[in-house]
């Protein structure tokens, strides 16, 4: 097994600085650094391949098509997609929520129920929102507990056959808290809803299998995957994505076009209107590959030993801090608040310090809401982090309440 | 003195600790609410108008230690001053921490000064200038909501 | 003034080979190759200085913040809009068009007509097309002459204070016409219409000013100006922009959400929800950077010069040919048909001779009925591209029709 | 022979200039459509059966050399041949151009042979399969249009 400070030399940004100090780079839960592999492929296919895909007759175009079709077959495999027509690339999670929602607007009828629940990301949260509003449906957003878990009796109790749709983060970035999605997902199809699956904060982190957990859409964003920015991956169960009509209008997506009729292209095509992100799509590729010869194995007991470290520490030196969401199944996060400090100073305190770390509401207004705190500060981690990071992390937050605590 | 003890200075500790004018007016004849979605600061200014000066002011709310103290700073400036001089400060405070100031808005700015040391933290600019917003919209009678991000 | 050939050292793939013959890129209206100055800038972000915008308090994502709102500077530079705030960062023009059709969705009324050319791209006329049906408004196709240019007095006729929008493509990827955008924007304000244009194929090839040209909306692509493939730009007015609802929700755009009300961020943010486009938008800035270097004064002049001598060395060495498309105004792109060769097998062998070109509908089928032809053959050029390129293209040409003519 | 040779032999091109059986059948018993979105190739196919055999075939339409040359080789074949013959030569076709055919296949494939160079552009591989599908579904009766995208 490749050590993680050779790992680290994998990753540029891991050698770098700021303010001074060598970067600790806290913030994974916002957007994680990308591996020379993931740059290198997407630099080699500008310099030496880079063409359109499916419009071209020529060789060069054939090769990105092929390249291009390759990752969606490597996505299919990485998520357990029975179908690689199943794969359809968007800019991102929000993107990937937001054509669920709209495309299954028809769908849902006035005086059904959308479930979603009370820690989802604002890009799980408004789309659901906006359809209510727009079709007389109602929104039910299933309350959290104390320690930030779904409070699944009223989960249970909220599922009818009313039901139209149910969506739910798999991870939760504002708390760390992984749900229980397999039996989420089982509860709600029994109710005979549809469910979608928020996968931002858990592609990088747990092996994903759509069809062990059973829901018809799975959404996530590459940046959080160690690829790059400006592509993400909607699944779709094929017999819902064929029966759901297009999104977006124009090239690629269209079968024949005239002024009287227009008539789409079967999927994916038809979800992927216009010149996709095609150095992007590659990246992704590289990405998979990354993590695949890293293996969840590896990723799951690394980024849970730094995990229990960050508590204890927390617990042994800062007992000016109560850690926000404490989930018996918790990702690799600490979300937190400091007595008398706000996290917007904490941040800075941080920065100077070279630690890069989030403050704010994490587009979790209603979570923030919740525990009835304006903000948090979070440090998540991934595998490419240090016990010595989470050390300076301590440190500086010592550092913070002496001088402003 | 590195920038992180030039941002958090003495004074602006203490502004933060004890933040003075911390208080909701109970019939002002302004108000406003000033919020920053980003980092969530959030609050509201009150103030009582008389004769064209500043009876009384207050502000009230959440945030952090910049936005605090400059809350605290500005309402203790500005009781008892003309709306005329309290949006003439309210400028030479914008001008103080936006741009690089002349030694003449920095002699004007006095005491406020203690926060001019959050220009070198752009993203921090916002913290400090939301409640000096806000007091320019109750002044100006815009009793509406101030987000920074506007 | 630098020379064609040094300026062709810039672009790493022109030095590439397909099939055993070094690459004639002659498809420069599909997309268009980068500079190593594009592809540096992103790979010196993911590499340097990679971190999300908007959301973090240390240094690091307030530079890339900072760097994303230059690019947005520049991009209303490159196109004399007024606001920084009037430029929207979208996938690319496909996505632009459809922003901007489904956010004005609520603004047709059944009965109004909407307005295009028989000249547009797919992704400028399904859209519409689609509104119209949604909408019961009238979808208005004004003919095209067999020239390849618009019909400008049935185009002044449709016209009527009954057109709710007209939308048009600056320059056809078709035909090469170059619009009279001006004037087709100024007949279409005086009969109250807004107006949208497709600058698709134009923004790499011809100086913009959208204040100039009076119109309310201007979309085109990165990857078409020697930008990244991922991101493109929707400019639009503000007031129009401020009054049109959402088009996405999710993080960003939003100002607080709760279970009850959610409200919106002011433009530009409320139009990029999601984490956009991060390293493309700096990619972006490197194009427009080497585009202004290189000044369209010298561009307009190369790429005029390759369309008169592809034109020239066309009449004179290729009878069988006959070139679809002769506007008054051009671009540097020849579309053409050759007398019993079908488009794709001339591509074919085309490509056998390392000349990339695009054979087939262009994503513009209205515009192959109205010629009554399947298919074209498409050269389209760029200041890159030289005369021995062409002469290779002739004779691959005359090859080709000596084999199947 | 380079690529190009293989491609566009002899016989394609002769297949291509004077495609036979180019025509569309008054009455037939079976027609399906077959197009290819991408490049614009477009064909019906109308057939004549009777007692399970092939009696008359036509294909009409417009296409590229690969596309027209494979319709004029398919419709000369499987004249007079059965129904379930014209099928098996279909699958034979199938996978002579899809496949690393067996030498069996090949064999098989006879006169389809010419069309083996395909192969070598994978693009073009719809264009020599294109009438061959809309075959299958006029046989089995789906009288719809049958494009290469589906
Ligand atoms: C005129 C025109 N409009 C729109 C488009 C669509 O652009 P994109 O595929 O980048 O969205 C193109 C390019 O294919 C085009 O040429
Ligand atoms: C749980 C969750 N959902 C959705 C998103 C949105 O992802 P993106 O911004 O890449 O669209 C994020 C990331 O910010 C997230 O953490």
């Amino acid at each position: 097994m490749k050590s993680v400070q050779k790992i680290r030399q994998d990753f540029p940004m891991l050698s770098t600085h700021m303010n001074g100090h060598p970067l600790a780079y806290l913030d994974n839960g916002a957007t994680t650094q990308k591996p020379q592999s993931v740059i290198d492929a997407i630099t080699h296919f500008y310099r030496d391949e880079y063409a359109t895909i499916h419009r071209g007759v020529y060789e060069l175009s054939q090769k990105a098509t092929q390249a291009c079709d390759d990752v969606r077959a490597k996505t299919a495999q990485f998520i357990h997609a029975p179908s690689i027509d199943e794969i359809i690339f968007v800019r991102g999670t929000t993107e990937a929520i937001n054509l669920v929602s709209h495309c299954l607007g028809a769908y849902v009828q006035p005086g059904q129920d959308v479930i979603i629940t009370g820690m989802e990301h604002h890009a799980n949260f408004v789309p659901w929102q906006m359809l209510c509003i727009r079709n007389g449906a109602n929104f039910k957003v299933i309350p959290i507990t104390d320690t930030g878990e779904l409070d699944m009796d009223a989960y249970a109790k909220a599922l009818s056959e009313n039901t139209a749709i149910v969506a739910f983060g798999h991870i939760s970035n504002a708390l760390g808290t992984i749900n229980p999605v397999q039996e989420m997902t089982m509860l709600a199809k029994k109710a005979g809803a549809l469910v979608l699956i928020d996968g931002a904060q858990a592609i990088a982190h747990a092996p994903v299998d759509v069809q062990a957990i059973g829901c018809d859409f799975y959404a996530f964003s590459a940046h959080k995957c160690y690829g790059p920015t400006g592509i993400g991956v909607l699944w779709g169960k094929k017999t819902l994505l064929e029966a759901m009509p297009p999104y977006q209008f124009g090239g690629d997506m269209i079968e024949s076009v005239s002024i009287n009729k227009t008539t789409f292209a079967p999927i994916p095509a038809k979800f992927e209107s216009g010149t996709p992100a095609i150095a992007e799509i590659i990246g992704l590729g590289a990405a998979f590959d990354y993590i695949t010869k890293l293996g969840f194995d590896f990723i799951q007991k690394q980024e849970h030993s730094l995990l229990i470290y960050a508590q204890e520490q927390f617990e042994a030196c800062l007992p000016c801090i109560q850690v926000i969401g404490k989930a018996k199944h918790k990702a690799s996060l600490v979300s937190f608040i400091m007595e008398g400090v706000h996290p917007h100073d904490i941040g800075t305190i941080l920065d100077q310090e070279g630690i890069a770390v989030r403050a704010g509401h994490h587009c979790a207004q209603p979570v923030m809401t919740r525990f009835g705190i304006p903000a948090t500060t979070r440090a998540s981690m991934s595998f490419y982090n240090t016990q010595e990071e989470i050390d300076r992390l301590v440190n500086a937050l010592e550092k913070a309440y002496r001088l402003l605590g | 003195m590195n920038k992180t003890d030039q941002l958090y200075q003495e004074v602006i500790l203490d502004h933060n600790k004890n933040p003075r004018n911390f208080k909701e007016l109970a019939s002002p004849t302004h108000k406003a609410h000033g919020i920053n979605p980003l980092c969530g600061d959030d609050y509201w200014i009150s103030i009582q108008v008389e004769n064209n000066t500043v009876q009384d002011i207050g502000f009230m709310g959440s945030g952090c230690a910049i936005s605090k103290s400059s809350g605290s700073l500005m309402t203790s400036l500005i009781k008892g001053k003309s709306t005329q001089e309290a949006l003439d400060l309210k400028n030479t405070f914008l001008e103080l921490i936006m741009t690089d100031c002349t030694d003449e808005c920095r002699e004007k700015a006095g005491r406020l000064k203690v926060l001019e040391g959050v220009k070198q933290f752009p993203i921090r600019v916002k913290c400090a200038t939301l409640v000096w917003r806000a007091l320019e919209a109750a002044l100006s009678q815009k009793d509406q909501a101030i987000s920074t991000e506007n």
